[in-house]
């Protein structure tokens, strides 16, 4: 029993950085029904920025463990959203019109070019976040040891998902983002700037994307220029598993395959772990088409 | 359309004639791209360097030698494209690669060109069981390393053991022959499994695997996930020792890791120049320091420094560039010669020969201390 | 005469809404019957079940004796029923020619193989269907825009292409929703010669039609839904005195 | 028109038939790899190109092909080109097997399942599933092919093998594409409901199509292990079928020209940006949102098919 909270808990943790990078996913693919296969390397970004600005800055002498986190997070966060912005603007913009698919590769194009310009600018080798940013504490429940950080991980993904859902929810500009998202063209006849609701909704998905980079720096310490490969296909099977384009469904998704991945590794085997959670996606897709809280959507012939 | 055919072409053309008369050419078939890019760039520079040394000191019997560097992409298939690449490039041997898989793509190729490969970081046994008369290499096999890992784990006294691998090539090689050893020992094998490389969160096999209750764990796989396997077993508080393979030796493993969890990690390995007191490791060092500012990576980048040195030594002892006599030269004739990684012979098989591993203890700062 | 085609006491649930209620009517061989009522009454739900698209939740679709409820969709085509779509549903990236190609599909055998490796008799087949496809485009009166796009024919074309389309699956039974739907006048004449062609060539016809000049001068027989359920059935002059229909229907929807 | 194209391709042919006489090893190495992904990008465009699902997982039939081979020739030293139809029939039966539940699904649902299907695969073999797969080391020492005698080694006789059969697969695929069953495929890429409502068994289709396009994967698998003479799982991994994918969406869905210059240029560029070193996968990326950009449909899209209505017409008027 013990075995299995903690396996959860490493599970959950895990699937809070799926999740957090799925919301991304799912937002762009809602609204422009495009799979974003240079999400992945947004949170790459993210993730090496964090590193520039946490080393060249020198913010923690002023601020204390969490002002540096939060104020860090900012930066990135709006930095990311920029280089989002900029990739819809060169990258899918023109593309806006064509086939869906002509965009999936000017999307995989993007994803060698950022990678590849990551490991040209920043090199090879692993890159390392300074270790004494966050307190390594841990608090005890059930005689387990969770790190205090796994807590504020899930913590963080949770919220954001909540705020982005109220975002979607309540305000104008996620009414427009809805509307946008159900019929482009209809939203353009109600008086909305749908280009203004795509640019919105690049600026918002890349900068979760950027936060979840700067996580993983953060708490794993460790980076790679090829990391946000992994992290993407996790992050798109998470959306996919919850129903794409679906706020709450690509954070279940997210926290599910999570504790999948853990399950499998803990009560299977490690090394067909990921196999594992594949065979898990394809029958619940079986089952349920259109992923968890996907709309099942009855075609009107 | 037909505009960028025809620059293709043309290109196709350049590339085809770039040749330069005069020289000694030696090549260099490195994964400068891809997932094992860190690796095959650190060989680049460190075999530049040492060319240009070499070319300093007025080249090979008053020839300079020219490297030809050729990206394997850390993939089969291109390295059999790099591997063709090279060899029609008339150059006299090839030094590399990194990966066991790749190096075996381009064997053959090497092999019915008749060129001379020197690979520096393919531990696989069977590379050199297949009678290939061209095939060298400047690191030590799998079996080696498994039977020292043996000796080790049997000298340290531990009872269960558990044994991590990543599925890689290496990686599992390393696992297998050391479970055999162990197991013929009357070991306890309490664990046995892979992780999936390239991740960043190991908390669930660290989880599972405290729950197996080992006395020690043998880690077979690379430095960047023994650096997080050591960082994150601190976090959760279990105070088991690691024992890891060669594939760990690399000082990023301690900047991932954090001093503190890295502290007590033992791993095997040939020795680094920074341990050597020869004299060539010692210039080496500086040299590299001085040009690049940093300190080498791994060994394995090294070791095709090392295959450079035993490549030009061959040309220089026998002044000829024939395949034969330097392969002859080089399996019969060079002994104890001094390389980077201290002296170095090779055998019929074209293995290196000699006690080459090392046992390492990484120590409160972070050093890498030889025991 | 013979029926045809039979609905026994048809029903179709969608969650709490009963779109199709107990309907039940038949249609004689050779006739032309108009299906009508107000805009959401449950028309095209009606087709779609006679067609496979949808599964009814009670009742019987009988078509030459046989039930064909749980039959897929292009089965229930080769046995001889073919339609048209409400809103049109053509393969606009395709020329009109291979619209109507789709058409003769399946009444060709040639497979895979077959079209790799082209037998004679492969060949001859592909002959065939190209004859009829022509043959239906010109029945319809579009034999000059066989290798126009489909997206490229104006809205009554496209309507009349699907016609040609469905005819080219040699039905013995022919559905058509909304045909009129976009045609002017001058069209919609045209049109209801063409479906009285189409019956002449010995095919039975159902429709849906708001048009009502169009429903009361083509067809023979109407049946009237309304809320999902049949509440008249007669012949057109009968239908226009009912007090019930002109009350649930021609009274508020006329234009 | 017509014509310029046709000239176009043979000029086109008869430089790519002689240009292993002035071309070198490597080139013609490259040349090889081109063609293996020809045939495995047109086996995809079935799927993907003419029928419209999104598959994004053709490597696991590539991989399923390449291992039989492997397997059977390492242990019963059955001939490397007898087992040519055995690696297609057990690709093509596995896609058969594993197609059926998952056809239904749609567009990006489709997708991350066939992503799936290409890392179970690999990661059983990673696995030595059933202790036959050799784990990560893969499978060595498979024989080179005999044909007519004649053992096939260099290059060269790899080239003339392998654009033989891409020859051979475009004579066909030509065909067949241009037939009932390939205009099916189109039908219901362009609307599933009206392609059923006109009689077409959609799931049928979609089903045959990924048994083809699977069985084709499954020979090139062959040919490839033959050429190279160990496989390892690496070089089945998810990669290869995104690889794939771009090459049939940069050349043109549907377009038999538009694959092939789609696999030259895939393949091809990252070996002319050599001399860029590290930065060629950068300057490909870039190549590629640019190409898309430029010619959306992809650079070489299909034509109409053509019918041969006036001579039809032409008889009618005449009986």
């Amino acid at each position: 029993m013990e075995l299995f909270i903690q396996q959860l808990t490493n599970g959950l943790a895990v699937g809070g950085i799926y999740a957090l990078i799925a919301l991304g996913y799912t937002m762009v693919y809602g609204v422009l029904k495009l799979i974003n296969f240079a999400h992945g390397d947004l949170f790459t970004i993210g993730a090496y920025l964090g590193l520039t600005l946490l080393t060249t800055l020198g913010l923690t002498n002023y601020l204390g463990p969490f002002g540096v986190v939060i104020v860090l997070a900012l930066m990135v966060m709006g930095l990311v959203a920029i280089v989002g912005a900029a990739l819809e603007r060169v990258a899918y913009r023109p593309l806006r019109t064509s086939h869906r698919l002509s965009a999936v590769v000017s999307a995989l194009g993007a994803s060698i070019f950022f990678q590849n310009a990551v490991m040209l600018i920043y090199g090879a080798r692993y890159k390392v976040y300074p270790h004494d940013i966050l307190p390594r504490t841990a608090i005890h429940v059930f005689g387990l040891d969770i790190p205090l950080i796994r807590l504020l991980i899930l913590l963080t993904s949770i919220v954001m998902m909540i705020g982005l859902y109220l975002f979607i929810q309540r305000t104008k500009i996620g009414t427009a983002i809805r509307a946008a998202a159900i019929d482009q063209g209809a939203a353009k006849l109600m008086g909305i700037n749908v280009d203004r609701v795509i640019m919105i909704v690049f600026l918002i998905g890349p900068a979760l994307g950027g936060a979840a980079g700067l996580m993983v720096g953060l708490y794993y310490g460790q980076i790679n220029f090829t990391m946000g490969w992994l992290y993407g296909l996790k992050a798109f099977t998470a959306a996919i598993l919850g129903g794409i384009g679906n706020i709450p469904g690509a954070m279940v998704g997210g926290l599910l395959l999570g504790v999948i991945e853990a399950m499998g590794a803990a009560y299977i085997s490690i090394a067909w772990k990921d196999a594992i959670a594949f065979c898990v996606l394809i029958l619940i897709l079986i089952v349920r088409p259109t992923g968890l809280l996907g709309e099942r959507v009855a075609e009107k012939i | 359309m037909k505009k960028v055919l025809f620059f293709a072409l043309i290109l196709c053309l350049m590339a085809g004639t770039a040749v330069s008369a005069g020289t000694i050419k030696i090549g260099l078939m490195a994964p400068i791209t891809g997932a094992w890019a860190s690796e095959g760039q650190d060989m680049q520079q460190i075999v530049e360097l040492l060319a240009e040394e070499i070319n300093a000191a007025g080249g090979i019997n008053g020839q300079k030698i020219e490297i030809l560097t050729e990206d394997d992409g850390g993939d089969p298939r291109t390295a059999a494209l790099a591997a063709q690449r090279l060899s029609t490039q008339g150059i006299v041997a090839v030094i590399g690669t990194y990966g066991s898989a790749v190096t075996e793509a381009s064997q053959g190729i090497y092999d019915e060109a008749g060129l001379i490969q020197v690979a520096n970081g393919s531990t696989a046994i069977r590379l050199s069981e297949k009678g290939l008369k061209y095939f060298m290499r400047t690191c030590p096999r799998d079996d080696e390393q498994g039977l020292v890992a043996f000796k080790t784990l049997k000298s340290g006294g531990y009872k269960s053991i558990a044994i991590l691998h990543d599925n890689s090539s290496y990686a599992k090689g390393l696992a297998d022959e050391a479970k055999a050893l162990l197991e013929k020992d009357g070991a306890n094998i309490v664990f046995y499994d892979a992780l999936t490389p390239k991740e960043n969160d190991y908390s669930a096999i660290l989880t599972k695997m405290k729950a197996a209750k080992p006395d020690v764990v043998f880690f077979t796989g690379y430095y960047g996930e023994a650096g997080l396997l050591l960082r994150q077993k601190m976090e959760m508080n279990w105070n088991v020792p690691f024992l890891g393979g060669d594939a760990t030796n690399n000082p990023d493993l301690v900047k991932i890791a954090g001093n503190d969890a890295a502290a007590g990690f033992m791993f095997l390995s040939p020795p680094v120049p920074q341990d050597l007191d020869s004299q060539e490791a010692k210039a080496f060092m500086t040299a590299y320091k001085k040009k690049y500012n940093a300190e080498p990576g791994s060994v394995w980048a090294v070791l095709s420094g090392d295959g450079l040195r035993v490549v030009a030594e061959a040309i220089k002892a026998t002044g000829s560039t024939e395949q034969d006599k330097l392969v002859a030269y080089l399996k019969t004739k060079m002994d104890n010669f001094p390389g980077l990684t201290g002296q170095i012979s090779f055998n019929d098989k074209g293995d290196r020969v000699g006690d080459l591993y090392r046992v390492y203890k990484v120590d409160n700062n972070g050093k890498f201390i030889m025991q | 005469m013979s029926t045809l085609l039979s609905l026994k006491n048809l029903t179709k649930r969608f969650g709490g809404l009963v779109a199709v209620d107990h309907v039940s009517f038949d249609v004689e061989t050779g006739s032309i019957v108009g299906l009508i009522g107000p805009n959401g009454a449950g028309k095209t739900t009606v087709f779609n079940l006679i067609t496979g698209n949808y599964r009814p939740d009670e009742g019987e679709v009988v078509f030459e004796d046989r039930s064909i409820k749980n039959l897929p969709t292009h089965q229930i085509v080769s046995l001889g029923i073919s339609r048209t779509f409400q809103t049109i549903r053509l393969f606009q990236k395709l020329s009109a020619i291979e619209n109507v190609l789709a058409g003769c599909h399946c009444r060709m055998k040639a497979g895979s193989l077959a079209g790799m490796f082209r037998p004679p008799a492969q060949r001859r087949e592909e002959r065939q269907a190209l004859e009829t496809a022509l043959q239906e485009l010109q029945f319809v009166g579009l034999h000059d825009d066989a290798e126009q796009l489909a997206e490229n024919l104006s809205y009554g074309n496209q309507r009349l292409l699907e016609i040609a389309r469905a005819l080219a699956t040699q039905p013995r039974f022919i559905i058509l929703d909304e045909p009129a739907g976009g045609m002017n006048n001058q069209e919609t004449a045209a049109l209801i010669e063409t479906i009285r062609k189409i019956r002449d060539r010995g095919i039975t016809v159902l429709l849906i039609e708001h048009d009502m000049s169009l429903v009361m001068e083509a067809c023979e027989h109407l049946v009237v839904i309304e809320n999902g359920a049949k509440i008249a059935e007669g012949t057109p002059q009968a239908i226009q005195n009912d007090p019930k229909v002109i009350e649930a229907y021609l009274g508020t929807d006329e234009e | 028109m017509k014509n310029k194209r046709i000239v176009i391709y043979v000029a086109f042919g008869v430089i790519l038939l002689l240009s292993p006489s002035f071309l070198n090893a490597y080139w013609v190495d490259v040349l090889n790899n081109v063609g293996l992904y020809t045939i495995l990008a047109l086996s995809l465009n079935i799927i993907l190109g003419h029928a419209g699902l999104f598959h994004m997982g053709h490597a696991a039939f590539y991989a399923l092909g390449a291992y039989t081979t492997a397997i059977i020739n390492t242990t019963y030293h059955i001939p490397i080109l007898w087992l040519l139809p055995v690696s297609g029939l057990v690709a093509g039966l596995a896609a058969l097997v594993v197609a059926r539940p998952i056809i239904h699904l749609r567009g990006d649902y489709l997708l991350i399942v066939t992503i799936g299907l290409v890392e179970i695969i690999r990661i059983a073999l990673v696995n030595n599933v059933f202790g036959i797969t050799g784990g990560s080391n893969g499978i060595f020492g498979i024989s080179r092919p005999v044909l007519l005698g004649w053992k096939i080694n260099k290059p060269w006789e790899f080239f003339y093998l392998i654009w033989g059969f891409a020859a051979v697969t475009i004579f066909l695929f030509d065909r067949l594409e241009k037939s009932r069953f390939g205009r099916a495929l189109n039908y219901l890429r362009e609307d599933d409901v009206a392609a059923e409502g006109s009689g077409i068994n959609t799931a049928h289709y979609k089903l045959i199509a990924f048994v083809i396009g699977a069985f084709w994967a499954g020979m090139v698998g062959n040919i490839f292990a033959a050429k190279m003479t160990i496989i390892a799982p690496e070089s089945f991994n998810f990669w290869e079928s995104v690889v794939l994918f771009m090459i049939v969406l940069l050349g043109g869905r549907g377009s038999i020209p538009g694959v092939i210059l789609g696999s030259f240029l895939v393949l091809g560029l990252p070996e002319i940006f050599r001399q860029f070193a590290t930065a060629r996968m950068l300057i490909f990326g870039a190549f590629m949102v640019v190409m898309m950009i430029f010619r959306t449909e992809g650079i070489l899209p299909p034509l109409p098919r053509k019918y041969p209505i006036a001579k039809v017409l032409g008889r009618e008027g005449s009986v």
